[in-house]
């Protein structure tokens, strides 16, 4: 799948950082509001496959190897199961919320007043499914474009 | 210790008897003694490298080994062959089709549902 | 030493969420391994499995030596809430649940050990080893889960990674074919599964399975819940006649998968045991139909269905069987046969449990079918790995062309010679001894059955011995002169599980007494698995 | 109040599901009808979800009204991830099929041979 | 109409019946039989999570574990979708 034309990619270089900075204030948010990790990555992940759309699977894949991509999904899965293991360590009990009444990080129980300082391991844990999202789908996004474009057919 | 032992030596016992394989193996053993004396009674003018040892194909000169092997599908050929009803039906049975699988699948959803939601 | 007791007494406490969570870490840790070289790689991921196996082997010790049940609160705090509602997801561990354990853990241990000079040559080996601890994760997890959603995701998770695994020679055609079948068929199925799910979440507004046995009332959307329960079930576990996708997917795979494929689908069977006994068997055991002014037990109804599906398996899987000429095509429809004799003698108990009021008899036969349960996996996976040993010297599975093998690998041909007399039933070995169990069970159903049941095993006998002739014995072939015996870690697999299949064989007894009896005993009466967890409130 | 209504709209998505997958050859259109199944389960889901007249279960400015349930957001949440993961997998495996055998007809693929 | 699609005809009615009827024994929309367990976690979700979005909370600590199984099914995807369009050896 070569590129598109120039207006698409323009409009592209100019939507792509707004879904962005919309998509990571979901996930930022996702213990406020509604949303969270998955949501918002999704979101980002549609921004960059609109790169892909636009600029070619080729372009892309030569600036962002699917590998990379990859080990980062690693990176946030990790993430997400070595806070449970934090919960049995600290909290003595898999998953426990063990940030929970500290005063420290999201340690605060926001009584109402939606403070984005509360919910203990809960927005880490957003973060970690957001890189893991992102990564994710980008990469499956990516692979399939790039396997069904001229250049990667004989994968 | 020893009831460790006799739990090794228990028998597995069911409703209408019981099963031990070390009984087995023992009267297995007995029933090799009982074939190996009855081989002793066996023909005694037989000599190797003479012309009792040779193949006898009704005259025909033998083949070699490699043609003597029977391929896989050839076995049972007459099982195959007398069972072809059976097998035409079976073999109608195996289209490599997704939807099919599917389908059998509806297939006995549907009867479960009559019998738990009819009967 | 009363420090190491401590530590040991918290592992054990700890060790139901670890058996899932390790394998997860590991599969999540492998790629970076990957980066650094291979043999670190296949190091890690044997320490992960070995470490996990470690784990299981502390809970099951501990379930079936002191009898007592395990419940793991993920997040902490106690099972049920005040109130009595099961808010967070819990794992509870019995008899059954530890007899499934076990299996899953021989045999990523064993399928480990064989992937190692098995996938030698083949690229991408880092995605596959995560994958593989992913799918024992996915077993290990289905298998101790608590909870009917949580069961559901352990299931997809199962799914996918052996549906990536199953094309993994992409460059073949079929393999790919096979994958395809195996994730459409499996989807569905998980598919409908989540949808009884919903009914019953949407009913009793519960999702844990003991909560919502204890207030399930049978109802008509109940009994809907429960045909898509069973038959959603029934077809990831291979029952005729939604067992076509069975055979593609053992043949195609790799070996080393095919191992673990044979414990997915026992898990699913698992899953179909627990809905049945556990979820619906109270229920089930009361609950009496009426056609026209008689009266028919719900129980007696499904076990009569269970046991002609079970016949029809057994004819089906090995007529088929007889015929094919695939190797690994032809053990996947043996094992089609193996689990029919596994439903048969569960439909078994079925009709006999309630109707004729034999507890005896139907303990005897849930004995016999849990019994084959872990015979069918040892036994047909022992064939499996020959299949794979026999591919990995020769390249070549169709049993038209092999011939004359014998000569060359002679552990293996020892070890497929133990597969044929196991998974046929010749005495002594183990596999004689369940079907011995089951042919006694269903004669006091009805003698016919337990006739067909024997005839189909002689059948099966001549399947096996079909291939040992034609693949192992003849003459030296030309084109395989200089084939060598497979390399040593496949020998040392193939060696774990023949020489389990022996000590079974020869010792029957303790292996039923001390594994099989509790996992009988958590079936029949499940009300210890509710009240173990009502009692809490 | 809508009785049943929308129960009704979940079995008929899904039995359209079930329609596709079982009737049609293509295998694009067996993918299309697996994911119509999982709406309909999803929808389902969500469904169970809705008491009358309730707000999410968002506490700042909800106002202490009435909440609707939580969980079957949650287990909706989940399904849908699983069901984006099924779909990569089968799509990238059909456009493997369509490699090795060059046509997308479910009964040919079947018969092919190797 | 071959064989085929009678068969598929019969059983896919016989189970769209059922499947109607069930819809039809449901509780009607809007007020469920049962919300004991969701009003629970309503009620104590911000004491004992602390999370001011009940769903997020849900997701996160009560069924932290079925998130965990999520997150790994789409990893597993991935790592498919890798494996299956990975360059094989020439």
């Amino acid at each position: 799948m070569m590129g598109m034309s120039k207006i698409v990619k323009t409009m592209v270089s100019v939507a792509l950082p707004l879904t962005l900075i919309y998509g990571l204030y979901i996930i930022a948010h996702g213990h406020l509001t509604p949303g969270g990790g998955f949501q918002g990555g999704a979101v980002v992940a549609s921004g960059l496959a609109m790169l892909v759309v636009s600029y070619g699977s080729v372009w892309t894949m030569d600036r962002i190897k699917e590998k990379h991509l990859s080990s980062l999904e690693s990176l946030g899965a990790f993430g997400f199961i070595g806070l449970a293991f934090l919960g049995l360590i600290f909290g003595s009990w898999f998953f426990n919320n063990f940030l929970l009444g500290n005063e420290y990080l999201f340690g605060m129980i926001g009584e109402g007043a939606s403070n984005i300082n509360t919910a203990g391991v809960i927005p880490l844990m957003n973060f970690a499914v957001g890189l893991k999202v992102i990564a994710g789908l980008f990469a499956i996004v990516l692979v399939m474009a790039y396997a069904t474009s001229k250049k990667g057919g004989d994968l | 210790m020893l009831d460790q032992l006799s739990q090794l030596l228990n028998s597995l016992t069911t409703n209408s008897g019981f099963w031990n394989p070390l009984v087995w193996g023992l009267a297995i053993i007995i029933a090799f003694l009982i074939i190996y004396i009855l081989r002793g009674y066996g023909k005694k003018d037989y000599k190797k490298g003479t012309e009792q040892a040779k193949v006898f194909l009704s005259g025909n000169p033998e083949y070699e080994k490699e043609k003597m092997h029977v391929k896989s599908s050839n076995v049972y050929w007459g099982f195959m062959e007398s069972l072809k009803w059976l097998y035409n039906v079976l073999d109608k049975m195996h289209t490599g089709n997704v939807s099919d699988y599917i389908l059998w699948f509806v297939v006995i959803m549907g009867i479960f549902f009559i019998i738990l939601g009819v009967i | 030493m009363n420090g190491f007791e401590n530590i040991l007494s918290d592992l054990l406490v700890h060790s139901p969420a670890l058996i899932v969570a390790i394998p997860l870490l590991g599969a999540f840790l492998t790629p970076f391994f990957g980066k650094v070289h291979n043999t670190a790689r296949n190091t890690f991921v044997l320490i992960i499995v070995l470490l996990t196996s470690f784990f299981s082997f502390l809970l099951v010790h501990d379930i079936l030596v002191n009898g007592n049940i395990h419940t793991y609160v993920f997040g902490g705090g106690s099972a049920l809430t005040s109130g009595g509602f099961a808010v967070r997801i819990l794992f509870q561990v019995d008899g059954l649940n530890a007899f499934m354990a076990i299996i899953a853990t021989l045999f990523a241990i064993v399928g480990v050990i064989y992937s190692w000079s098995f996938m030698k040559e083949h690229t991408g080996l880092s995605k596959y080893y995560t994958l593989y601890l992913l799918m024992i994760a996915g077993i290990f997890g289905m298998v101790l889960t608590g909870d009917m959603f949580n069961f559901f995701v352990f299931l997809e998770i199962t799914s996918i990674a052996s549906c990536a695994l199953i094309a993994f020679y992409t460059n073949k055609g079929k393999a790919v074919d096979a994958g395809f079948k195996y994730i459409v068929v499996s989807a569905t199925g998980a598919l409908f599964v989540l949808f009884a799910i919903a009914i019953l979440y949407g009913q009793y507004n519960a999702l844990n399975i003991a909560v919502l046995a204890s207030n399930i009332q049978f109802s008509f959307l109940d009994r809907i819940a429960l045909v898509l329960l069973i038959s959603g079930l029934a077809m990831k576990a291979g029952i005729v006649p939604m067992h076509m996708w069975l055979p593609d997917a053992y043949g195609r795979a790799p070996s080393s998968v095919t191992l673990l494929l044979i414990v997915a689908t026992q898990a699913s069977l698992y899953g179909a045991l627990r809905m049945i006994f556990t979820l619906f068997g109270g229920q089930l055991s009361r609950s009496v139909n009426e056609v026209g002014g008689i009266e028919i037990n719900v129980n007696l109804l499904i076990g009569a269905v269970l046991v002609g599906l079970a016949i029809l398996t057994i004819f089906v899987g090995v007529l088929m069987a007889l015929k094919e000429s695939d190797f690994k095509r032809m053990i996947g429809f043996a094992a089609v046969a193996e689990i029919g004799y596994m439903i048969l003698a569960i439909g078994a108990a079925l009709t006999i449990m309630f109707s004729v009021n034999d507890l005896e008899t139907s303990r005897l036969a849930l004995n016999g079918g849990i019994f084959h349960i872990f015979n069918d996996a040892l036994d047909v996976g022992l064939l499996f790995l020959v299949a794979g040993a026999v591919y990995y010297a020769t390249k070549e599975t169709s049993l038209n062309r092999l011939g004359g093998l014998a000569r060359n690998m002679k552990y293996t041909t020892v070890f497929f010679l133990i597969g044929l007399l196991a998974v046929a039933g010749m005495p002594p070995m183990n596999g004689f001894s369940s079907k011995l169990i089951i042919y006694q069970s269903t004669f006091l159903v009805n003698p016919i059955l337990s006739i067909i049941a024997i005839l189909c095993s002689i059948l099966l006998l001549a399947v096996f011995v079909k291939v040992f002739y034609s693949a192992f014995l003849g003459p030296k072939q030309a084109k395989y002169e200089k084939v060598k015996e497979a390399p040593k870690s496949m020998l040392v697999a193939m060696a774990i599980v023949a020489g389990i299949i022996l000590f079974i064989g020869l010792f029957p007894d303790i292996f039923i007494s001390n594994v099989v009896e509790p996992a009988t005993r958590a079936l029949v009466n499940s009300g210890e698995y509710i009240q173990y967890i009502m009692g809490v409130i | 109040m809508i009785y049943n209504i929308p129960y009704i709209a979940v079995v008929t998505l899904v039995l359209i599901g079930l329609y596709a997958v079982i009737m049609k050859r293509n295998l694009i259109k067996i993918v299309i009808g697996i994911t119509l199944i999982e709406s309909g389960v999803n929808l389902f889901l969500i469904t169970l979800a809705y008491r009358e007249d309730s707000v999410a279960p968002i506490y700042h400015g909800s106002g202490m009204r009435l909440m609707s349930l939580p969980v079957p957001h949650a287990l909706t949440l989940t399904s849908i991830v699983i069901g984006v993961a099924v779909l990569a997998l089968m799509l990238s495996l059909i456009i493997h099929i369509y490699k090795h055998y060059g046509t997308l007809d479910a009964k040919e693929i079947g018969r092919k041979e190797e | 109409m071959d064989k085929r699609t009678i068969a598929a005809a019969v059983f896919f009615s016989i189970v769209a019946v059922f499947l109607i009827f069930g819809a039809l024994f449901m509780h009607p929309f809007g007020d469920p039989t049962e919300d004991d367990m969701d009003q629970y976690i309503i009620d104590n979700t911000q004491s004992q999570t602390g999370a001011d979005n009940g769903v997020t909370s849900v997701v996160f600590d009560y069924r932290g574990f079925d998130t965990l199984g999520e997150a790994t099914v789409l990893f597993t995807a991935v790592a498919g979708v890798i494996l299956i369009f990975r360059r094989l050896k020439k």
